[in-house]
């Protein structure tokens, strides 16, 4: 193991990218520019040919056919090295591991390697304008017309619309069905059809980053649908699943910028409040160590969630609390690395005197797209209240 | 000790007319599409703008009459910030009253006869406080003014110097022989390229840095020993007080937004504003602004009686800062999607509570002092 | 006034009764034992008898008929001396300005005499065991029958439910109502009838104060309905904006032991914590001012509330927010006491080494009482959201 | 630096087995109606139930199999803690075990020999190291031991000394000629009067304070130098271990009786736990007790595995304390009005959250230790 963990940090030393130009994007979800856009997927090409993505997935489709302690280690190894992240999220996350756990063969065969490869960029469609972290409420209309479903209505928050091949979609294909969770069914849709129009959305740091994505009369092939008719609303909840912290099944590989409290810790010895340095406030020191302990707390969860015996009383506690441990952590965390920069924390990225380039407000702004996306933090609050807890819903 | 704490609360019905018309003059010349419009223009305000509020009088709100002002005093000015912050008002006016309260308190007779007319007409003074170090103490300026004959040199780099590239006179934080000292300097007198503009987090502000060396500086305009300490605690104040009215009048305008959106939004097949997960957070922003609030026209009322406002004034910022960053990082989460896309309001206001928040001191900043005040 | 203030304060300091031999309850609901209630009639009676009481009522009634700025001062100057509260707090608060607002010559000529004299103590009968906060869900029965009601039923957390002569109930009289709200009514119920049972309740302070009452075939006249049939719970909430902090009405006199920042920044000096004294320590430090704070924002309201051109806005929000913020700042600052006090935080009234006695502690569990009662503080936000800031309801 | 901080999490099937058994245990032995008939006992625990516990051999679970324990050590203790919290068990289990650990950790071999047998056989021993200033630092004891020729007098007040009553030996933390030590008192070497019961916050504590006068202590009963200070740190080590596993236990006992209030309790026609404003702080109630136990098992499993701790454990301690002492906090007000009654179980839990916060150090303190062990 120590050899192979040596082995993953010789590579990535040697072969991590050069610093880019540009500014980076914190996450996929940040990516706003081609030159962001190509720099992260040739990074990822090259991690996934090195054999270091993917590393638990089978052989077949690509992946490596390892045990998972061998991608923890790589996992591991880059966020100490602070390499890029993948930009193909959605696909590693949450359509690939659904593609090999409910996907047909054939499925399997088509999509897994260039999800990996990159080759194949994914993005999701299950939130809409009008309805937010109620997924339920989906109103984009898929109708069967012989070979073809037709697309109609539109989806909100792209991340990567501009560049996915595929969407993982939730349309309505019965809105007469008995429940409205009932008539929803679920796609693996082209993006590469007529009648699908992307809209970019600019975010409150400026930049941009999602998209809106039109489908008008948009013809996609029947074998789209994943399972059945019908079947939508629980091949989703499955999707989430995967995102909400669930252990298993995800590629590996970063997913966005690693933000931990030693890196505060970092700013507050260079950064001056009241003319010294941050950390020689007693104030200061108390809530680094506040957020030290949560991170620590959160990271010693990841642990303890590996053994039965420890999580007995509730299985789910840990991983569908993970978002909202973790979102709600950045969100505070970058809020209090600004607080270390005394009147300097009225700058933003581009001052030439910002500290770290003005990267920590820019990261606070960008920590709400987690906080909010993929099922707001009240939201997350409500499953974990319902699912874990028992307690009654709204 | 806090016991001698009071709670005086004066607000004249002149006072009150004024709170009515700026309140009605910044939301029709204030609104959502001015503000996003200004923030692509290089001055940041609209000029037209500015001339009405200083046909109104009220740049020379807080200049005594004998100086061209109508003397109603800074309390006044209150009533003009609040209003200002609750609609994202762009305007010099918060830099300009910062020139004035620094050349009264510290200034001669022959300066204030010299610069304040000027401002009561319309042009613009701004004050150059602070440095690299971030640092909010204003006795510690690394600026040096150093004596050449009669007349000084001044060198150094200031920063978060709001309006510069619009006004015509800026007071200057410098140390003159290990004390802090004062100097007026004319646009006339700057170089060229002395100032660059900023990067700031309120994308509604503009703020320059201000670089030069060895610029000439007449006797006659220094403001020095104790004058120069007064004229600082003075810009404080003033700094204290309107910023905070200003951030007061932002949570009352923020909090407009939130529940606007809470009333029109559903989500589950309920207006979002009927879940407590929401509504009582919002509850705590309407508390914070009736604190905030509150801690504001009090300080306001002891300037006004010249009475000592300093514990006051920390309060009210310390109560404000807070408030209002806790406010505007509540609407963007409750705004859900929406709140995290540049068109939705809410980023507008957040962006100006942590440039008020990070300007003049945070609230940790002040209750450090306001411990030593009250607990010592 | 700088000469009535100095009368005032030197009445105090001549007639305040002497310390007592038993721990002095916190407020009316505390009352637990004869000793404690005869000592606070006694004072009541006093103060009433000096002038100081009820300065704002009407003297035919036995008031004084003086401008609230007299009551304030001998409002502050009583808090300044801290001496004891007034027992009657239900008669003076709820009742008597209730009476004086909307009641009849007979019954102003009747009540409010004896409700500042202490002579006749006041009790409120709203909340029910199985109703909590949720006021209109009362069951408790009142069925006219000739002269007379005939009350069933039960209230529960009846503070001085004991010593009380008069109780204002909320009872049902319609249960077929078009709604909940309109089969309610109102009573001044007197407590010294046949079928009335008082029952002490123990808190979590270990001591007595509150009292469950039962009804059981209990006959009152007629006349102790206030108002109409019906108008019970107009009454009712009527009632509660004089405790929910709207000014006016009533009787002065504190209904509580004052417990500010500034006696935790007076133990902060004596407490020891970390082998110094708490108040040297830079956190205790920045909490202490945060508390100062915020109850000088509190009492700036209040002062702000009298200036209507600077609450036009929303005229309800310092008054309805009253409740809000004092019960739960007094929580959290007796709650931050006990943290001043080191290991010896753990001590408990009746440690002869505790500081202060322990009485931080058990003030800390006193709070309760007031963010629960009257109205839970989850129960008080809703109130301003939905009634101050226009939300829906649930 | 934290980039060191570790995350070890071993837990063995023989831990596990231990874990289940005495969560039945005390699931069975230690009910609400238990705990209360034993706050009105002078004990305060059911000896019967105690002796249950050592028969199988809890009470010496970390002692070493050459003492007559059966060697498991401290993390298996862990195990017992833990659902004794979650149950408000009462027992001399954990002052038992700090008598352990500072007999272990500083002991000479003839010192484990003669005390750490008995113990393993159900003696009770206890440790006497806070005084009245309420430090909690265990290295500035004003207590004295002095050299009286080949023995030592002991003079001083020791305060929250738990289950003194029923213990029959004591370490006791005193400074002899400036440098720390412990004394190992026996309980027939107590002069009468010498015990004092306190009344502290926890009802189902007994704590008693400890005030001696020139005791005469044999020196093969102290225990001082370097060895005294690896006692008290090894009694530190396992005080905050053991009270952080209580208090994870407390807080997830908290939590259920919460959970089925507010599935119990409607008010306003609905269950009360639908209300976002309870649902949500159980959440965080929740996370907590997440938090709090992964901190609690990997301290454990450093300690288990030789390794430094100490961050850890004040970690531990920290997280731990908090989250119990706001589980109980908020158990008051969800209960509403019967959460006001001393019949509602949720004041047990506050009443032992508030002592376990302020037993060993609470939340402010640990961070305070930590910075300096995570940022100098």
């Amino acid at each position: 193991m120590d050899e192979f963990r040596a082995e993953v940090a010789a590579w990535l030393r040697e072969n991590r990218p050069p610093e880019p130009d540009f500014l980076m994007p914190e996450s996929f979800m940040e990516v706003g520019t081609d030159a962001q856009f190509n720099y992260l997927r040739d990074w990822q090409r090259r991690v996934f040919e090195a054999g270091y993505l993917g590393m638990t997935w089978p052989k077949e489709y690509g992946g490596g056919g390892q045990p998972q302690v061998m991608q923890d280690i790589v996992n591991i190894e880059m966020a100490r090295q602070n390499v890029p992240f993948m930009p193909n999220t959605i696909g590693l996350n949450w359509a690939g591991p659904l593609i090999l756990a409910i996907g047909t063969e054939a499925e399997k065969q088509k999509y897994i390697r260039g999800i990996l490869s990159a080759e194949d960029i994914w993005c999701q469609g299950f939130s809409e304008p009008d309805n937010g972290s109620d997924l339920a409420a989906a109103s984009t209309r898929a109708v069967r017309d012989g070979d073809e479903y037709v697309l109609n209505g539109s989806k909100i928050w792209t991340s990567l619309g501009t560049y996915a091949k595929y969407m993982i979609l939730l349309a309505r294909t019965n809105p007469d069905a008995a429940s409205r969770y009932a008539g929803l069914s679920y796609f693996l849709a082209p993006m590469d059809v007529a009648g699908v129009e992307v809209q970019p959305i600019r975010k409150i740091t400026g930049e941009y980053g999602f998209t809106q994505t039109f489908f008008r009369d948009a013809r996609v092939p029947v074998d789209c649908l994943m399972g059945k008719e019908g079947e939508g609303w629980k091949i989703a909840m499955q999707t989430l699943t995967f995102e909400r912290g669930a252990s298993g099944g995800q590629a590996g590989g970063l997913s966005m910028v690693a933000v931990s409290a030693a890196d505060v810790v970092e700013l507050a010895r260079s950064a001056m409040r009241d003319g010294r340095p941050a950390i020689e406030d007693p104030l200061i020191r108390d809530q680094l160590i506040g957020f030290l302990v949560e991170e620590q707390g959160d990271r010693l969860c990841g642990a303890r969630a590996r053994i039965p015996a420890l999580c007995s009383e509730r299985p789910g506690a840990i991983p569908m609390s993970g978002k909202l441990r973790g979102t709600e952590f950045r969100r505070r965390l970058c809020q209090f690395a600004i607080s270390l920069q005394g009147a300097n924390g009225a700058r933003w990225v581009g001052d030439a005197h910002a500290y770290a380039d003005g990267l920590w407000q820019r990261s606070y702004f960008n920590a709400f797209s987690a906080t909010i996306g993929g099922g707001t933090s009240q939201v997350q609050a409500n499953i974990v209240g319902e699912r874990v807890l028992g307690l009654p819903k709204d | 000790m806090p016991q001698t704490l009071k709670n005086t609360m004066t607000f004249s019905d002149e006072q009150s007319m004024l709170l009515d018309t700026a309140t009605g003059f910044f939301r029709d010349k204030s609104t959502s599409a001015d503000v996003r419009n200004l923030i692509d223009s290089a001055r940041g305000y609209d000029d037209a703008v500015w001339q009405e509020m200083v046909a109104l009088g009220w740049s020379g709100l807080a200049i005594p009459e004998d100086f061209g002002g109508s003397g109603l005093g800074l309390a006044a000015a209150v009533a003009i910030a609040e209003p200002m912050g609750r609609h994202l008002a762009a305007s010099p006016f918060l830099s300009t009253q910062l020139f004035v309260q620094g050349v009264l308190a510290g200034g001669s007779d022959e300066q204030k006869g010299q610069y304040l007319p000027a401002v009561a007409e319309g042009s613009v003074g701004t004050v150059a406080l602070f440095e690299e170090d971030g640092n909010w103490d204003l006795l510690s300026a690394q600026a040096q003014l150093k004596v050449a004959g009669d007349r000084f040199t001044l060198t150094g780099v200031k920063t978060f110097v709001t309006d510069a590239e619009v006004a015509t006179h800026y007071l200057v934080a410098a140390t003159l022989a290990g004390e802090p000292a004062l100097a007026i300097i004319a646009e006339s007198e700057l170089p060229a390229a002395a100032l660059s503009r900023e990067t700031v987090i309120d994308e509604t502000r503009r703020s320059y840095r201000l670089a030069i060396d060895a610029v000439d500086v007449a006797g006659t305009s220094v403001i020095r020993g104790d004058q120069a300490r007064k004229a600082l605690a003075a810009i404080r104040d003033a700094a204290l007080l309107l910023i905070s009215a200003e951030s007061a009048g932002g949570i009352a305008g923020v909090l407009e937004v939130i529940v606007e959106y809470l009333n029109t939004r559903s989500a589950f097949g309920r207006k979002i504003g009927s879940y407590q997960g929401l509504k009582h957070p919002t509850v705590d922003i309407l508390i914070g602004l009736e604190r905030a609030r509150s801690h504001v026209y009090h300080a306001a009322s002891l300037l006004d009686a010249g009475e000592d406002a300093e514990a006051a004034l920390r309060m009210a910022k310390a109560e404000a800062s807070s408030s209002y960053a806790f406010a505007g990082d509540r609407a963007i989460q409750f705004h859900g999607g929406f709140g995290f896309t540049y068109e939705c309001d809410a980023q507008l206001y957040l962006r100006r509570a942590l440039w008020s928040q990070y300007a003049f001191g945070d609230a940790a900043h002040h209750r450090k002092h306001l411990a030593a005040l009250l607990l010592d």
